[in-house]
């Protein structure tokens, strides 16, 4: 898979709930060979405050149309500049970057576990799944009704259950604490999310020998290998999140008993 | 077209654009973007004796035009290097030069020894001025007599072209640049990092797991511009000059300044060719200036001083 | 409303935000943006004995997230200050500070002396780092032996509170530091300007006319930081930090790394009401952190390490 | 003329030929009272490159519809962001900066001398000087025809002589090389162009004992007196560009025999 920088064109750009808004991005030709789980190092012209790329998770990809969505929740200066990208003005990438997730051969009991923003690279996980056979099921975690997000695009993948912190949707709780987790046997779980759920939900797999793999976001300079700057701590070492990752097992982490840390 | 080529004590280099260390991988990192053999010369990453994990994470923070690393020199080792690193980076037309560091004196001089047998190394890259390592590191490049003992020692084991990195963080550039030239180093390159810091205000903690680190890209600029012309203008062997260049103009004011080569390093990070587009950018400043090489403008500014006065 | 007053020595302040030497005229140029007086005080342009000319034009660079400056001390020397600029300032109901320069340690006892006798005037900054003249200034700050001097001697003269200003340009900050504190001085403020450099590659010749030149904006955040932080851990006496400061989270962070007061300098040239707007960005931050007075957070980082250690 | 910050809305924004554009700013309330020779400080969001503001003269001001103009130039990276900006957006100014020229108070024999965006604050002064009942000239300088600008402003104030370079539109040669010189007699002449220009103006002034003004651009750092970057030698010693200028009588410039300089 080799690696472009290329200019794409913004195709679409709107908020879906107060923090988290869909960019669409058209490719200036044909668009480079991805997979689940693979992220893009955006550039955020016009913004000083932004020195770095940003990392965004490639969130939806349509090889036809050769355009790539990306989902992105407002956390600072670089995240707001690209939400008022107008339509016709050009980003410039560098993609495709990271591992991606590992699809299973045989047919297993999968699920997809989400929460908040960490949806993103689930949704081009899901729908390539299912495109090659599989039937997933998803678990999605928000904090509420109002911060729920795409449930009709998971939908079309598989059965979605719902968790928030306030019960206005779904089951009350954390995606831990759902039903389905005590009711149902996974052999895979895939998850993206915060740190602390991510954690809870490694602790979950451990416990009950699931195969399952997270997508982590440390933070990156360069996206592809050269500095090393984005280690996480694993059973081989300090592995790069950008090149080793961002897609991990978790027994590669030292992650057991981690959940409070 | 301009004559791009210089040399570096007895190395000679097609052009003067060469990347600077830890910025830059081991080459292959970029082997997507450009032909890294189109370069001046490379330096690798920072090379120990024993493999080393580096620094806790988070090792980066993101400053005002510019970046703190703490990464702390995580590497393989050099038996690793040898095994798996030589051989690869040995098929790039161009000088690959290796970042040698230690915590000891010792250090230093073992690894040195190790790199003079390897054919493709044409020279080696001291760094005394990582400010990111607990032992050694800039703790040498700060201190006077360490660092006249450490160039010295490896200049009695290293037969190849030796360049001396030296730290900004002293009050005085000149002594170290002197004291390099004193023990026969080939060409000092400047600047490492500046020692910074930075803390999440709303975290209230250091956002480096090493509370300091090492500052670097464009907001340092114009300190290292300072050191490298007042470096270039106390010793008479070649500088190598870096610190935050990002586009041409920024290269063609360390050449004015006295560099004979420059280093690019965080700009890597964000657009990884810049190499080559600032490569390719002074020729077209020299063609259009109608200057018929790159050695018209080195110490241009200092040269015209001395015209004037 | 958190409580902001700190004290430097004997002077109590009613906020720790101050304005910074050269980049806040002599107050009045700010009158018509916001109320001075609602500062913790204010430090005046650098002054000296006699009236000075500064150097020539161009004095100014811009660089990546800052600028670079060789005014060079201008000023119209005590004389006229006392005449024409002490009456005036003496309205503001804030402590006024004056950054006293000089070539030769004489100058500056005299000063001191003359400003001893200035009952509106609590404290003297005694600046030991200007970068841009060609005796005094920096030479001072960055040679322990004369730092002591002068300081020993202008605070044999000084009865008020007597801050001395450290220059970045050294290899360790928190020697400077320490000599001040040794010397009697209530206070360290830190960092005046990085020497830095620029130029005009179109024009092929430096920026600005002296060649060098002080480098401040938010560029030098994280080196100035670091020595705040450095300084704060070497001595007992309060630091105020400054460097880069330009918005509340950044002045947040020097008051967790150990300042006790902070300076904002270039932000004022670009944005007139910074000072201001940090101030009340400080109550907010104490509030939404449930802090109920600034001290509470001065050092924060340290007494943190401490706790987990 | 008490000094304000304030967001201006952008109400027009168009080249007028290659190189220079016409900006033109909305105040949100009553603008202030402002002076031909004056300047504003205009701060440049969205460009990296801008740390500072950047100085533009006053072109013109509508008190009725409380309006004022830029004439801007392209330099570099801040202007090139304001030539794109949109009509509605904002930009933020510290104005009225600086001196403003000296109105005679007696009917005189008045020119003005521009060159290229030169002219930009002698609009506004020809606009004022009019009014006040003073019939002035003008006398311009470009390049070449290509260059020319405002041509219709100009005449609506008095006559204009033109002189260009390659000598396509009006004379040829430098302004200082125009016949209105060789025949006409002025008292006074208001002068803003090229550094090399305004110094053959006012050698031409000197040599005729005309009463000249001039208006410098040196490289400012805040505009408003407080760091003391701006400075120009002067009979005086340095004095501020931005307070003490940046109109400056040449009798107080040390420009006698420096045309070359
Ligand atoms: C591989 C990868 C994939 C990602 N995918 C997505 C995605 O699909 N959608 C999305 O919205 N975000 C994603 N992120 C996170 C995203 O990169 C950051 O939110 C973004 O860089 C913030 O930029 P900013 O300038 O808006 O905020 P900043 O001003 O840079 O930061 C705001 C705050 O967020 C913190 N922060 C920023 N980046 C990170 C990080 N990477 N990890 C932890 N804390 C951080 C900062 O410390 C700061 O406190 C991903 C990150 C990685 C590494
Ligand atoms: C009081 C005053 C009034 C002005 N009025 C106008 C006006 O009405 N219209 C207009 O187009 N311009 C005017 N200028 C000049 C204008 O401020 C600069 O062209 C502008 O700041 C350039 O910004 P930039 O970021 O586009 O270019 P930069 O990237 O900052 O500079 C591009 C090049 O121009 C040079 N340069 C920039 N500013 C100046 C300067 N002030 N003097 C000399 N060289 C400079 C730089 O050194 C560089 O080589 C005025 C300047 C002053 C001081
Ligand atoms: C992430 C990172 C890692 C670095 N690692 C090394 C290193 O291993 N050895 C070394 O000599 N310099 C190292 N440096 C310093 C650079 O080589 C260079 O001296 C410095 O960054 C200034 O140049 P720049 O501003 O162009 O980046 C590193 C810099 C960065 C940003
Ligand atoms: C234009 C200018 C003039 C300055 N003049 C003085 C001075 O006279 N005396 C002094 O001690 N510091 C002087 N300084 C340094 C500032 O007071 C301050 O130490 C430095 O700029 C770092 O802070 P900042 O980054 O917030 O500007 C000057 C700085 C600037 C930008
Ligand atoms: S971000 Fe540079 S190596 Fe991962
Ligand atoms: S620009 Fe600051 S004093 Fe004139």
């Amino acid at each position: 898979m080799t690696k472009r920088i290329e200019d794409f064109t913004v195709t679409g750009n709107r908020f879906i709930n107060k923090d988290i808004f869909l960019l669409e991005l058209q490719a200036e030709g044909k668009l480079a060979d991805l997979k689940p789980g693979q992220f893009v190092q955006v550039r955020v012209d016009g913004s000083p405050e932004t020195f770095l790329r940003r990392p965004l998770s490639i969130h939806d990809a349509d090889f036809e149309r050769n355009t790539i969505k990306l989902l992105v929740q407002l956390a600072g200066k670089g995240t707001e500049t690209l939400s008022r990208l107008q339509t016709g003005r050009k980003l410039n990438l560098i993609y495709p970057l990271g591992n991606s997730f590992t699809i299973p051969e045989q047919d297993e009991k999968i699920l997809l576990i989400g929460g908040g923003c960490g949806v993103a690279p689930l949704l081009f996980l899901g729908k390539h799944l299912k495109s090659l056979g599989h039937s997933p099921e998803i678990l999605l975690g928000f904090r509420n009704r109002e911060r729920m997000i795409e449930y009709d695009e998971y939908m079309s993948i598989g059965p979605v259950s719902l968790a928030t912190e306030d019960g206005s949707v779904g089951e009350k709780g954390f995606v831990t604490q759902h039903s389905l987790l005590a009711g149902k046997r996974f052999n895979r779980i895939y998850c993206c999310g915060p740190d602390r759920m991510m954690k809870a939900v490694a602790q979950y797999a451990f416990a009950n020998g699931i195969s399952c793999e997270v997508s982590l976001e440390n933070l990156m300079a360069c996206g592809f290998g050269a500095c090393l700057c984005c280690v996480v701590d694993t059973v081989d070492g300090n592995q790069c999140t950008c090149i080793d990752g961002p897609v991990f097992n978790i027994n590669k982490l030292k992650w057991q008993n981690s959940e409070s840390a | 077209m301009a004559e791009l080529g210089i040399s570096i004590g007895s190395l000679s280099f097609k052009n003067p654009v060469i990347t600077a260390s830890g910025t830059f991988g081991n080459g292959s990192e970029f082997d997507d973007f450009f032909d890294v053999s189109r370069l001046g010369g490379i330096v690798l990453k920072g090379t120990t004796l024993e493999p080393r994990e580096g620094n806790s994470y988070p090792r980066m923070a993101e400053t005002a035009s510019g970046m703190l690393n703490s990464v702390g020199l995580q590497n393989k080792g050099i038996d690793y290097f040898e095994k798996n690193i030589y051989p690869r980076v040995s098929s790039y037309n161009t000088n690959v030069i290796v970042n040698v560091n230690g915590s000891y004196v010792e250090d230093y001089v073992a690894l040195a020894e190790r790199i003079n047998k390897l054919d493709r190394i044409p020279a080696i890259e001291l760094n005394i001025s990582c400010p990111n390592v607990k032992t050694g590191g800039m703790a040498f490049g700060t201190n006077p007599e360490t660092a006249r003992e450490v160039i010295r020692k490896v200049r009695a084991v290293y037969s190849r072209v030796l360049i001396v990195k030296l730290s900004p963080n002293v009050t005085d550039i000149t002594q170290f640049a002197r004291i390099s030239e004193e023990e026969g180093a080939d060409s000092v390159s400047l600047i490492n990092t500046l020692l910074g810091m930075a803390i999440d205000a709303a975290a209230m903690k250091p956002s480096l797991s090493t509370v300091t680190g090492g500052l670097s890209g464009p907001a340092v600029k114009p300190v290292a511009l300072r050191m490298v012309w007042q470096a270039a203008n106390a010793v008479k062997i070649p500088v190598i000059g870096m610190g935050g260049i990002r586009t041409v103009n920024d290269a063609i004011e360390f050449f004015l300044a006295g560099a004979t080569a420059v280093q690019i390093g965080t700009a890597s990070l964000i657009e990884p060719g810049t190499s080559v587009d600032i490569l390719e950018g002074i020729g077209e400043y020299l063609d259009s200036k109608g200057f018929g090489s790159i050695s018209e403008i080195i110490g241009y500014i200092n040269r015209k001083q001395e015209r004037t006065i």
